[in-house]
């Protein structure tokens, strides 16, 4: 079975952040917003579960998939030393992706830290009346795909955890304010769960639209060894629904945080 | 060439079964390649009534393997063969039902249940660490494996394997247990008793803390055991833990077994089962084999 | 940052201590770096009488990890008095003295000559498993433990630590069964027992047939082992199995362990004991930490 | 501990043999013909264990020492990848070399397949009167380092298994005929067991002085984990010596075969 794709170009956003940029007719051609790629980071036992990475960006015409991801392990780090030329085993596109607005709707996105990634893609390809960006970030540091943000969304509100640039403390305290004076047809979040849980009760309270992305650790990445479990109600009860088929993106009503 | 075998009751057009646990009931695996060329596929473990499973995390990446601690997550046996034997009939494949209770009553009553069902083999599962009560409890002494083994194969219309936990001091006790009470074939191993621990958090990577260790790690154990026991039983032997490729498989072929699960290597390479079933015929090719079973046991020693 | 941990009657100036059979007497590591930064050293198994080993191919490379069948080759307990001690003494690091016999007389009569010698402990081996008779015999079960346990703490005038095989069903009872039976510390593990074969020539890789598995691979089972033992022991666990770095050997700790062993990692990087020392000391201070027994089970469930 | 070798040169010598040239002070200031090197083929579970390399030459005014190799396992195929410029880990040189012979000395070496490579060295060390080469390879394709054999040493008799160059057969009938005839003053081999066990029997009966390399599967490579025992006479019994210390050089009348 073979997934390679060609790495066309890498490039360092910021400190421990990378994108590659895949040449994969098969990713291109299918991929929707929301849906991720399961990456290959060695071809041993370095690493040795595929790493799940969101789909960034798609260039359709030139069959090109950006992926954007932080060092932050093992696989992760092997990643960061892939080149220009090199093949990458990317299973995907896997999963299913965030429900596209209409054309009238007023839309936000709320991300933080490696959440905003697959959100541009959303953003990129939702045309729609109104966009509105906000994101959180660590420190001014870790911003990153800024100017790719504000391109397409009409309005980018950024916060950092320390206040060196934006809104100080944490993207939902902006995000609150102007879900209450705004009331937009659909929001969309990924991130730290905290963050997500503020998110998604506040839209479930006030009935609007919400979609998040969760993230858990990960076998198979296609539904077939029940890993990656995630909560979800079930009338009164609960089950474990699993994040790799059922999501990443599920409806904000059906998760238990 | 010809990979069949023929044993136990079972006939399969290769040696080569998807491993239970790690396939699901095949729907997915399906979407990557045709169904038809595995030699047969144990389904998820089955309980009597669905389980939702434990919390997450439930899987850790260990050196050369993984832990997993799915706890059995499962729409229960009937819904299994609602909806699940349909789908599996489309193709040519034999189904083995791996099924794990909390008494030797759950293991009965579903040994009834599939006994009239249209499927191919049963297996109980009498090995899996990731459930608080039952299961490894029966499978970790020859009188446990003895008593359920014996009070199914009472009910039993199908062939019936017994899979087999590592976590003995002496694998050939529990097999030889199963065989006296009337299995057909065992199927070994199971996974190993593991931890791994966030050091950051300073907490078990897992939620439910202990896993069950699978992938190429444990692949010498398995290797071990198989060679073991098959000098111990008679019975037909299914051998598993960490294969990963056609070589693997002879391994455990040479060890005593007459065919191979495969399991975890199907995560990082989806194309593993056709592959291990090409590089067994590569193998048999260049020397000289013109039956699997020719290989089973032919060790030189 | 102070590093360095009391217990069962040993100081250690750091927590690291080379695992028994992978670092020989230490003649030969020490041509690579400095012996005095060790916590400690086990040496290679002992007997009574010298011994020859088995036949080679003693090692096979495993996914992860390696499988032994040296076999015991040892110059016996007096040789190694006159003439590996006084090498050792050179530097100042306890010398845990690792012991295998074929009966509890053997044992003994080890013990009661090393309690009269210049050494800090003796670490009762009923774990191997490469040789024919006693050791693993003894070892896989908690009787077997208790016997040799009591008959060497009457004779033995040292901290007796018992090393303990995970080729059992349950290994807290034989840790629990150490314990009663007098020894001040349980060392864990000893080698899975495991097999691997060479296809071509179809025959098992070692000429023993079985090795004992290490490395990388078997770190899983070997915390899980730690972790289990320390909830049902007072006395102190030195832990072991696939450590390869200051994390690594967190995970022992935090599972419970006093201090830990490094052997097959050492192969591949003769500076992973210095290492791993240097990398709990970098955990340390990163999580504020003041002594290394602050680490021991310190796991937040 | 830092064994870093810097790749100077990397050559495929034949189908599956290839040479890489390590540039190292420590290696090449201390290498003896006879020791190796215990190389490192990846830095992570793949080929975990370190393989054993004959040194084939050392140019100790460059500092650089070449090593030969075939590729035939996970070990050796992860290092055909290796390329100028790479960082390669490589500990010694290790284990005791060849007894020099004396000036006035006339010497033969007796090799077989990627036994020849030790030799090499051995002939280019040896400024003695007379230097005589046997050997052995599977095919005229698998014949290896046929000109600087041929350079160093005054004769040079290949065979072939197939008999496509050469004498047809193994390398000890003309060895044989020719240690009959000459009678040198040592002889040294390294190859196929069976090989240099016909080599030094025939020599230990004539009284020559002979000795040879041995090979044994190893793990730590210096003599202390006792994995690659290697049968000798200890009077009337056996003991087990070990290649990585002992060795791998061994006087023939030592060794049990
Ligand atoms: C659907 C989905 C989409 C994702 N998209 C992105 C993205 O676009 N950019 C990005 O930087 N990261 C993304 N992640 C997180 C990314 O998968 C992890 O950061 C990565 O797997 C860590 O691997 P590692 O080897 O660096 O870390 P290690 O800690 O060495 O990994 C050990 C194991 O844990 C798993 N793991 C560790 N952290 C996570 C995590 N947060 N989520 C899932 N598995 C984890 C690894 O996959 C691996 O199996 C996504 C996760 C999911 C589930
Ligand atoms: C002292 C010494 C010098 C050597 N010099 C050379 C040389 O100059 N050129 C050359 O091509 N080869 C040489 N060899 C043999 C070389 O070490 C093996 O071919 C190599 O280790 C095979 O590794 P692999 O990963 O390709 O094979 P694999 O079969 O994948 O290796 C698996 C394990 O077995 C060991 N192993 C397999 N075959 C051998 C063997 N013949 N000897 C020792 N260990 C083995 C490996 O080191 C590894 O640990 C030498 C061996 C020794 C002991
Ligand atoms: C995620 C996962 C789930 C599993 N679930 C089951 C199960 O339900 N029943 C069972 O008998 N074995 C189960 N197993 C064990 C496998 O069937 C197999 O015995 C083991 O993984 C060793 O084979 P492998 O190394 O090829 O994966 C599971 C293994 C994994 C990794
Ligand atoms: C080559 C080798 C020889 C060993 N010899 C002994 C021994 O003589 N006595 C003993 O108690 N353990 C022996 N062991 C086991 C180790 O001490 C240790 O328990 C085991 O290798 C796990 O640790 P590791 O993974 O860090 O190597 C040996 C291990 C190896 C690899
Ligand atoms: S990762 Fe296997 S089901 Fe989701
Ligand atoms: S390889 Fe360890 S003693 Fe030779």
């Amino acid at each position: 079975m073979n997934f390679d794709t060609i790495i066309r170009k890498t490039e360092k956003l910021s400190e421990g952040i990378y994108l590659i940029r895949l040449h994969s007719a098969r990713i291109a051609s299918k991929a929707v917003p929301g849906q991720f790629v399961n990456v290959r980071c060695s071809d041993g036992l370095n690493a040795y579960l595929r790493r799940p990475i969101s789909i960034c960006r798609v260039d359709r015409k030139n069959n090109t998939v950006d992926i954007v991801f932080m060092n932050r392990g093992k696989g992760t780090n092997l990643l960061c030393s892939f080149a220009q030329g090199d093949t990458l085993d990317a299973m995907g596109p896997l999963g299913n992706g965030f429900t596209l607005p209409k054309e009238k709707e007023r839309i936000a996105v709320v991300g933080g830290g490696i959440g905003v990634f697959p959100l541009l893609y959303l953003l990129e390809e939702s045309h729609c009346a109104c966009k509105t960006a906000f994101l959180g970030f660590r420190t001014k540091e870790a911003i990153v795909l800024q100017d790719a943000f504000h391109r397409t969304a009409q309005k980018l509100v950024i916060a950092t955890d320390d206040g060196s640039y934006g809104t100080n403390g944490l993207i939902t305290a902006p995000f609150m304010a102007w879900l209450e004076a705004e009331r937009p047809d659909r929001v969309y979040s990924c991130g730290p769960a905290p963050m997500m849980k503020i998110v998604a009760r506040a839209c479930v309270q006030k009935g609007i639209f919400c979609e998040v992305s969760m993230e858990q650790r990960m076998g198979c990445g296609i539904g077939a060894c029940l890993v990656c479990a995630c909560k979800v109600q079930d009338g009164d009860d609960y089950q474990y629904a699993h994040v790799c088929k059922d999501g990443p993106v599920f409806p904000a009503e059906r998760l238990i945080f | 060439m010809n990979l069949s075998v023929n044993f136990a009751g079972l006939k399969l057009k290769n040696p080569v079964i998807a491993a239970s646990g790690t396939f699901g009931f095949g729907r997915e695996f399906s979407n990557f390649f045709d169904l038809n060329r595995l030699g047969g596929i144990s389904v998820k473990g089955l309980t009597l009534e669905p389980r939702k499973g434990n919390p997450p995390p439930r899987i850790a990446e260990t050196p050369g393997g993984i832990l997993n601690s799915v706890g059995l997550q499962n729409p229960g046996v009937h819904a299994f063969i609602r909806e699940e034997i349909p789908f599996l009939r489309q193709f040519d494949l034999p189904i083995i039902v791996n099924i794990a209770g909390n008494t030797p009553e759950d293991y009965c009553a579903m040994a009834e249940i599939l006994s009239e069902a249209d499927i191919d083999a049963i297996e109980l599962n009498v090995s899996c660490p990731n459930v608080k009560k039952g299961c490894l409890l029966f499978g970790s002494t020859p009188e446990g494996v003895s008593e359920i083994t014996a009070v199914v194969r009472k009910v039993c219309k199908k062939p019936l394997i017994v899979k087999l936990t590592p976590n003995v001091t002496d694998i050939t006790q529990t097999a030889k247990a199963a065989e006296a009470s009337g299995a057909d074939c065992v199927s070994l191993i199971n996974t190993l008793l593991g931890m791994a621990i966030d050091i950051e958090k300073r907490k078990p990577i897992l939620a439910n803390t202990m896993g069950g260790l699978s992938g190429p790690a444990v692949k010498p154990v398995a290797v071990r055991m198989v060679y073991q026991v098959s000098k111990e039983v008679k019975i037909p032997i299914i051998g598993m833990g960490g294969i990963s490729n056609g070589e693997d498989a002879v391994e455990f072929l040479l060890a005593g077994a007459s065919a191979v699960m495969v399991g975890t290597a199907g995560f990082v390479n989806p194309g593993v089962w056709v592959e291990t079933a090409e590089g067994i015929e590569a193998y048999m090719k260049k020397h000289g084999f013109g039956k699997v079973s020719e290989l089973t046991g032919a060790l030189q020693e």
